[in-house]
């Protein structure tokens, strides 16, 4: 009975939405002249950054992205808030299967060649694909890998809350220092350097190592902390 | 020199008003016996009775109030007699000068059983009090059929003053018990509670209430109360007359018209027996209610 | 001093993350920190309002790029004006749970403060930027960290409740990003001004669906009716401060959003009936649901859902005088929750079960809270001298203006319902015997609650005793939100615009 | 690629994405259990993540990615914005899963089940 | 600084000052609240003019306080009372818990009622008006009982009526443009037939609840009798007079001013006339003196409303009159109730008895006050309600003399019943003990019982100033000659008012009483109410010889049928119907997750279907 009346619902609530996106006016009517076309041109000429998804993110849209990393970090604290208990027990691990030794020799293989990606990735991240964010989560895929097949793996928490918020108060400062310097926040204060290259784009790839670093403490931090939770 | 004659009318008139009315309770003592097959005292009696009371020595009284109960009714009596026209052209009996306001003399009648009634509350005798409750009740009970015949009156005549009605009647001719016949009959029906005699003597009560408020008072307290009670009950029998009967021209004339009305409650209560208290109130707004708002219509609509 | 308005977000941030560091040297620290924020964003709010009253709005730009193509805020008299109230109502909930937690685990108490903290800066951020993407991002930072403050004690069912708000944000979140692609699709960017600018080349029923999606996504914040199932229970199970920063912060957050999306981005004149409307089905819902509730903090979190409506009631009416009244009610409503949510708390603590009955006779015990309490109560529904009254009889001139008889009478009847449940619980405070069963021994409050208390007590007194102290404000408010092509010129022509 | 490729391709695209939407509804209007609703909100967002990325899409379109030698390639250029949204949404999506996450284990341990119709300690 | 704002300002320092020393010292605190009560009073009267105003605004809305005459002799009653009434509750209170609290919350009653009277805008009338409503509420539930259900029960029905009348001023304010009095007097008659009716309406309510008009009036009896005595003088005696002002404002101001207004009147009246009997009726039947008086003074209210409601000179100068004389005489009455209470520590009919020896003054004071409430001449009550009378028969309202005079009559009952319960009767061993009053409490009580005495007799001091005041709200017609408008005063002349009635009634009483004292008064000696004669019979000890129950029964049983219909128990159900109806409103929050989930989407739906008519 409830299901047939949320699927009427929803079969209502799907015409609404198909008369809107699925209308061949949607496409006709669209602004093609919005604030794109002068990303796509500034990147390239004032920023000297290639990706141009990573410009907007970094520096058009820096706001957001600090905005975003913010959201993390809140993310990892309200884990660690809600989960929280009188006496955390490290070690005891709520997830106690053994993983057999293929799993455990593959990882111990693949460990350093994931982390190399992930660094590589959000170094990268102002020329190619990838990104910050991006980075940050193989990099934490790793120590996924790392914590599942080893019982024993563990990681000082305090550590990676220090690299956390050092990730982020450089983010800020770097934001701040930009307002000292060109008048406003998160303005690029550095030389930008030639196109394609690896030292360009000014303070971008620089915030987005940041960014790699936040994400990747971050993510590693809240897996570790879910893992650790004892039912 | 007028005020001096003003204050010898007034007394004459005191003194009138108290020896009808106490030959009037006499009178109907006697009437009452002879009814009921008995002897009866002499018509006389009450003044004996009254003379026997102010001879004797009061011994005891209960505090302040049960000496200021008589006064105040003699107030009451005195005062309102002062305010009603005794004959139609005054003389000796034009008293305060007073053309005579009709709800300032309802007021009025009231505040001597009030201040009575504080001093029989004072006596501490539970009769007494019981007796008071009941008065009071039964004066809601036939004020409304009284106050609509006023009323009616009032608004028939568009005047609010004794006098002004005397004048009516004076002019026309008629009585008003003739062309106002509703208010008359309500005001009559109500009369029967007023003088308070069977079947309506609930206050008194003698075999009940050993005659209720008075029960703790004698010698001067009584002999005030006696005579204040003759003298009400002959400024009562006079307003009627005033308002219903034409007045009167002289004081034959008002001792026929008086006593003819007075033998109205007298002769319906000799031959009743006693209501009780919540009878009392329901027969006053029974019929005599109806005959009030019949007075009224009628006066509203002619 | 002057600063900038970034700094509004971005030293609460920086602070953010410098908590857990510093925390490391001196625990202290993690309590002292971010009233030193709070109250450094207050001074910095309010004397770049003070400049903005004096010298016009405030565009901020951000990476140095310009109002359309970068992100930008808006420091605006409207939004400076709610800037720095909650900046100041973040102050007051600091010192009021300065010593929150203080016998238990330190890392507990760090995380609430990282939380109360963002929970301020997130609601600044929704108030004063000009880029509907960015607004979605602070919604969410506002979000996250409500949740973790609802489900901040572990011993209660406050995990449901911070479930719920979550089912309900991320649905409304959803919602609030296909509005955002319907807008950025037609119209190719996310600059408010810019979007006002041009909304009326947006064809009509693009335009519409984007504005329902819009109230959708924004109504969860505001707490409008049938969106509004969260807040009762996040209220209540929420620790006392929190209570009152929902009250006095989120929710106004919520509500700018909602009257800066239908006044500026949608540019709509004159009366709003889908305002109105569900102004009023929020209202009477909600104030009669209060009627019989057992819970303090329960019927506390109705009433502000109650006002709430009464708020969007007033803006509905899209004149000068509804703005002006609303907004009034607004100030009014973030001064006097608080201090109901601050004194309540310490009744509700006083009781075994939480509930109103059994509160009996505490104003003996703990009379100035229970005074405070009085004085709230008083102030809310709206009984003169005190503040509540002219919100209120702004409220009704502005309705009475509009000849919107039928409103006027329903929003009185609906305040008589809400003096009955306020002055129950009065009237079981202060006249009934306590009883020794039901309550435990008072726990008195601390003297930096009875502090907080007090000054928001102070300006209930001071705005009802002189209302024309804070007209002005609101005047010069109510006409920027009303100038949409202020608006419009001053962001997009505005490059720079700041003072060092 | 002709004209007709290109609409059923963006049709297909934003069928997709409704049809997303509608199925994550249903999941959290009708699944009982706390995880399953979590994972419906998660299948929303990546409906609308899809729809996001959708509205970018021009016809012909590369990366936005300014190779070598193609500095001036921007016309042929989807549209890089949205990307750059949906990049924000998603990170912003994995915090509040997470978050939603650390909400059941609480609920768990609180009421000893999942089932959203017996956590209902909290109403009127 | 000017001398109004001076008032205020005092009357608020005072309050707050009182409130602070209460925790130092007691005498302290004691004085600082007769202190707050007497030198605004005395700058009030001395430095004030009539028509002296002052003005200012608050959001842009011009306010402006000021006196009329009109307002002038409600002054007189707020004032008068409130420092008696004052010095009275100094005494009458003491010993008791949270007397700061009390004394605050009286100077701010006191402080709001001459607010009310200063008001000449809607306003500042209506904020003065919520202020006396909450410190009026605060000492109903002071003592603690009953309070969910009396003092719930007074603020919503206070609630009610000033939230019709916000209404009222906030259409007014809409459609004139300005708060103040005047402009809406002024535009009135303008107003489009709607309105017209509308907000007379509104504000009546609003003033009808606040002098317990009818089918409003069922807060009354509970707040009265709850509160303390010392406050129930002010309450009954002041405080619900500021309805009266507000109503007369209304239907002088208002109601006379358009073609509806004959059937506004007709209504009004017999409401008036309903609630005079009605409150009558249940009055006889209370044996707790303050729940008697109470409903008295719920009946007093009628008569006067009767009176505002025929709107004739006269009858409006009936109206103030009894107004001021209702203040005085059930001022003293209830401050009288207060020192039995003090005294004995209880107010019930059927326990106590016999008190007239302990306490001679109180009941030299209740018999003044009552002489006056039952309206017997020569006491000021009287004049009040010939003046009644005869407005209502020169209007031509038949039936409703009738209805009046029976309550009036019937009035007597409760009156005999209040001085016989309390002194009267007999003297029971268990009062034996009982002493008078202390002096700060009887003398009030005297003073105010002397004052309706002297107003009886020179009703011309309050007359005059009334006639001022009916001349501010447009009667012009008295111009000082409001003799000649009844009979009673037109017969004596002009200048010479109720003298001459006065003087025979004195100088038969002195005659008479002379005459019971002197005639062998040696001999007459005093002896207890035990030393009765039962039927000539001794009573024993054991004998009860107390009747106090069932007192009016009798009576009681014939009009029965008229107390049947309570209007009571509909408000009950209605207010039980109301709360189960929100009860079931509030399980819309389901609780369930999901269901709201739910709403979302059917919310988002609604939109979707109607989103035709959003935009704008």
């Amino acid at each position: 009975m409830k299901k047939t009346i949320v699927i009427l619902l929803l079969a209502a609530f799907g015409y609404f939405l198909a008369i809107t996106f699925l209308d061949p006016d949607f496409e006709k009517d669209r602004n093609r002249n919005g604030v794109k076309n002068v990303y796509l041109e500034k990147t390239v000429s004032e920023l000297k950054t290639a990706n141009t998804v990573t410009a907007i993110v970094v520096n058009f849209r820096g706001f957001d992205t600090l905005g975003e990393v913010t959201v993390l970090f809140l993310a990892a604290s309200a884990l660690g808030s809600i989960l929280f208990k009188k006496r955390h027990h490290v070690g005891e691990r709520s997830i106690t299967l053994p993983a057999s030794s293929i799993v455990s020799t593959g990882a111990k293989l693949l460990f350093p060649a994931i982390i190399l990606l992930g660094v590589y990735v959000f170094v990268h991240g102002h020329l190619t694909p990838g990104g910050g964010f991006q980075g940050g989560t193989i990099i934490a895929t790793g120590f996924l890998l790392m914590l599942i097949s080893y019982r024993n793996f563990s990681i000082s928490h305090n550590i990676l809350s220090v690299i956390e918020s050092l990730a982020g108060i450089l983010f800020v400062v770097i934001g701040l220092m930009g307002f000292i310097n060109g008048g406003t926040f998160l303005q690029n204060f550095m030389p930008t350097g030639t196109l394609n290259n690896l030292f360009s784009g000014g303070i971008i790839p620089i915030i987005y190592i940041l960014v790699g670093f936040k994400v990747a403490t971050e993510l590693t931090g809240l897996i570790y902390t879910i893992l650790h939770e004892k039912g | 020199m007028d005020l001096l004659t003003n204050i010898l009318g007034a007394i004459a008139t005191i003194i009138l008003a108290f020896v009808v009315g106490m030959s009037y309770g006499g009178i109907v003592r006697k009437i009452t016996a002879r009814v009921h097959n008995r002897l009866g005292p002499p018509w006389y009696q009450n003044f004996i009775d009254a003379y026997k009371l102010f001879g004797k020595t009061t011994a005891i009284h209960h505090g302040w109030m049960q000496i200021m109960g008589p006064a105040f009714l003699m107030v009451s009596s005195v005062v309102t007699l002062m305010f009603v026209p005794v004959l139609n052209n005054g003389g000796w009996f034009t008293n305060l000068n007073f053309k005579g306001d009709l709800i300032f003399l309802l007021y009025l009648m009231v505040f001597g059983p009030l201040g009575m009634a504080l001093g029989a509350g004072q006596t501490g005798n539970p009769n007494s009090a019981i007796g008071v409750t009941r008065g009071l009740s039964q004066m809601v009970g036939f004020e409304i059929p009284w106050v609509m015949a006023l009323v009616a009156l009032m608004i028939q005549f568009n005047t609010t003053t004794i006098t002004g009605l005397m004048d009516v009647q004076q002019m026309s001719g008629t009585w008003l018990m003739f062309s106002s016949p509703f208010a008359f009959i309500a005001a009559v029906l109500a009369m029967l509670g007023m003088f308070r005699y069977s079947p309506f003597d609930i206050v008194g009560a003698p075999t009940e209430l050993a005659s209720g408020p008075v029960s703790e008072n004698g010698g001067k307290f009584l002999f005030t109360m006696m005579s204040s009670g003759s003298i009400f009950s002959f400024v009562k029998l006079t307003l009627y007359v005033d308002l219903f009967m034409g007045g009167a021209d002289n004081l034959i004339i008002l001792l026929i018209k008086t006593f003819s009305i007075y033998m109205i409650p007298v002769l319906y209560g000799i031959v009743s027996p006693r209501y009780r208290t919540e009878q009392a109130i329901r027969f006053f707004w029974g019929w005599p209610l109806f005959f009030g708002i019949l007075a009224i219509l009628y006066a509203a609509i002619f | 001093m002057v600063g900038s308005p970034v700094l509004l977000i971005a030293i609460p941030l920086l602070a953010a993350f410098l908590i857990p560091l510093l925390g490391i040297f001196w625990k202290e620290l993690v309590r002292i920190i971010p009233g030193l924020v709070l109250g450094y964003l207050t001074i910095l709010s309010a004397s770049l309002y003070i400049d903005v009253l004096n010298t016009g709005t405030i565009v901020e730009t951000i990476a140095g790029w310009r109002a359309p193509w970068g992100i930008n805020l808006v420091f605006s008299p409207l939004t400076g004006f709610l800037a720095t109230l909650m900046t100041f109502i973040g102050f007051i909930i600091w010192l009021y749970s300065y010593r929150f937690k203080r016998n238990v685990e330190f890392e507990a108490a760090k995380k609430y403060f990282i939380f109360l903290m963002l929970l301020v800066a997130g609601s600044i951020g929704i108030v004063i930027t000009g880029d509907i993407f960015n607004q979605f991002v602070f919604i969410e930072i506002v979000g996250i960290s409500a949740y973790a403050l609802t489900a901040f004690y572990t011993g209660r069912n406050s995990a449901e409740a911070a479930f719920k708000y979550l089912i309900m944000g991320s649905l409304s979140a959803s919602a609030l990003l296909i509005a955002i692609i319907l807008i950025y699709s037609q119209l190719g960017t996310l600059n408010m001004a810019e979007i006002a600018a041009n909304i009326h080349n947006m064809p009509p029923q693009y335009r519409v669906t984007a504005m329902i999606f819009f109230i959708i996504g924004i109504g969860v914040e505001a707490e409008i009716f049938p969106l509004n199932g969260w807040a009762p229970d996040a209220y209540t199970e929420a620790p006392g401060p929190v209570g009152s920063a929902f009250a006095g912060i989120v929710v106004k957050a919520g509500i700018y959003a909602m009257v800066r999306m239908m006044f500026t981005l949608f540019d709509i004149s004159g009366p709003m009936q889908i305002l109105i409307i569900i102004g009023m089905i929020t209202l009477v819902v909600a104030e009669t649901s209060a009627l019989r509730q057992v819970q303090l903090k329960r019927m506390l979190a109705y009433s502000s859902i109650g006002q709430m409506g009464l708020v969007l009631v007033a803006f509905g009416m899209g004149t000068k005088a509804g703005v002006f009244a609303a907004l009034f009610l607004m100030l009014n409503h973030a001064i006097i929750k608080p201090l109901l949510f601050f004194s309540g708390s310490y009744l509700v603590f006083n009781s075994k079960e939480k509930n109103i009955s059994e509160m009996s006779g505490l104003g003996k015990l703990m009379p100035f809270t229970a005074a405070f309490f009085a004085l709230g109560s008083f102030a809310i529904v709206g009984l003169p001298p005190f503040a509540g009254f002219w919100s209120k009889l702004s409220v009704l001139t502005a309705a009475a203006n509009d000849g919107l008889l039928l409103i006027i009478a329903i929003v009185l009847l609906v305040s008589i319902v809400e003096i009955v449940y306020y002055f129950r619980v009065i009237n079981r405070i202060y006249f009934f015997k306590f009883d020794k069963a039901t309550s435990v021994v008072p726990h008195k409050p601390r003297v930096n609650a009875l502090i907080a208390m007090a000054i928001l007590a102070i300006l209930i007194l001071v705005i009802g005793f002189y209302p024309d102290s804070v007209s002005e404000i609101l005047n010069r408010a109510s006409e920027d939100l009303l100038n949409t092509p202020d608006y419009i010129k001053n962001v997009l022509s505005t490059g720079q615009s700041l003072t060092y | 690629m002709n004209i007709e490729n290109i609409e059923i391709i963006r049709i297909g695209v934003y069928a997709t994405s409704i049809l997303l939407i509608l199925i994550g509804l249903y999941a959290v209007l009708t699944k009982k259990s706390l995880i399953k609703i979590i994972i419906g909100l998660s299948i929303i967002d990546g409906g609308i993540h899809l729809l996001l990325i959708g509205i970018g899409y021009i016809k012909n379109g590369t990366a936005p990615i300014f190779s070598p030698g193609f500095e001036n390639a921007s016309a042929q250029m989807v549209d890089p914005v949205p990307q750059a949204l949906v990049l924000t949404a998603i990170v912003i999506g994995f915090g509040v899963t997470a978050v939603a996450l650390a909400l059941i284990i609480r609920l768990y341990r609180h009421h000893n089940t999942l089932k959203i119709d017996e956590i209902k300690n909290l109403k009127w | 600084m000017e001398i109004i704002y001076l008032i205020f300002i005092l009357f608020l320092s005072g309050a707050i000052a009182t409130f602070l020393l209460g925790k130092v010292s007691k005498r302290l605190r004691d004085i600082a609240f007769i202190t707050t009560l007497v030198v605004p009073s005395v700058l009030f009267f001395t430095q004030i003019n009539i028509g002296q105003t002052v003005d200012f605004s608050v959001l842009g809305i011009h306010l402006s306080w000021g006196i009329t005459n009109f307002s002038y002799i409600f002054a007189y009653i707020v004032l008068g009372l409130g420092v008696l009434a004052g010095i009275y509750a100094v005494a009458a209170m003491k010993g008791k818990e949270n007397l700061g609290f009390f004394f605050f919350n009286y100077i701010l009653s006191i402080m709001a009622m001459m607010g009310i009277l200063f008001s000449r805008d809607l306003i500042s009338f209506f904020v003065f008006w919520e202020i006396m409503t909450w410190s009026s509420y605060l000492m109903v539930v002071f003592t603690g009982k009953d309070v969910q259900k009396v003092g719930i029960k007074y603020f919503i029905f206070s609630a009610i009526g000033a939230y019709a009348m916000l209404m009222a001023i906030v259409i007014t304010y809409s459609l004139t443009g300005s708060m103040m009095i005047s402009n809406l007097i002024f535009a009135f008659p303008d107003f489009e037939f709607g309105m017209q009716i509308l907000i007379p309406v509104l504000l009546l309510i609003g003033f009808g609840v606040k002098s317990a008009m009818m089918p409003l009036h069922v807060w009354a009896v509970g707040s009265y009798s709850h509160s303390p005595m010392a406050y129930t003088a002010v309450f009954s005696g002041a405080l619900s007079k500021m309805g009266i002002y507000g109503m007369i404002i209304v239907m002088a101001g208002l109601v006379s001013r358009i073609p509806e207004g004959y059937w506004f009147r007709e209504v009004i009246a017999w409401m008036g006339a309903i609630t005079a009997v009605g409150g009558t009726l249940w009055a006889v039947a209370q044996d707790d003196a303050k729940k008697m008086l109470a409903y008295s003074s719920v009946a007093q209210l009628g008569y006067i409303i009767i009176g505002i409601a025929i709107g004739t000179p006269l009858a409006m100068l009936a109206s103030l009159f009894m107004a001021i004389l209702h203040g005085m005489f059930k001022g003293t009455l209830f401050m009288a109730v207060g020192a039995i209470e003090k005294q004995t520590g209880t107010t019930n009919f059927t326990e106590v008895t016999g008190l007239i020896r302990k306490m001679p003054f109180t009941f030299l004071a209740s018999l003044m006050s009552i002489i006056a409430l039952a309206g017997i001449p020569p006491l000021g009550g009287f004049i009040g309600k010939w003046m009644l009378y005869e407005s209502v028969i020169g209007s031509n309202h038949y039936l409703l003399i009738i209805v009046i005079f029976f309550s009036s009559t019937a009035a007597f009952l409760y009156c005999y019943k209040f001085l016989f319960g309390f002194f009267l009767g007999q003297e029971e061993k268990e009062w034996a003990h009982v002493k008078e009053a202390p002096a700060m409490m009887v003398v009030p009580m005297v003073i105010l019982a002397i004052g309706t005495f002297i107003f009886g007799v020179f009703p011309g001091l309050i007359l005059n100033p009334i006639d001022a005041g009916l001349q501010e709200l447009g009667y012009a017609v008295t111009q000082g000659r409001y003799w000649e408008m009844s009979v009673l005063f037109n017969e004596w002349g002009d200048t010479v008012v109720l003298q001459p009635i006065l003087y025979t009634i004195l100088a038969v009483f002195v005659f008479f009483l002379a005459f019971v004292l002197t005639k062998n008064f040696k001999k007459t000696r005093y002896v207890s109410t035990k030393d009765i004669s039962s039927s000539g019979e001794i009573p024993k000890e054991h004998e009860n010889l107390t009747f106090s129950r069932g007192f009016f029964q009798p009576f009681l049983r014939s009009v029965e049928p008229l107390m049947r219909r309570k209007i009571d128990p509909y408000y009950n159900s209605f207010g039980r119907g109301m709360e189960a109806i929100f009860d079931f409103v509030r399980r819309i929050y389901t609780g369930n997750g999901q269901t709201y989930a739910l709403y979302v989407v059917v919310f988002a739906l609604l939109l979707l279907i109607f989103k035709d008519r959003l935009w704008g």
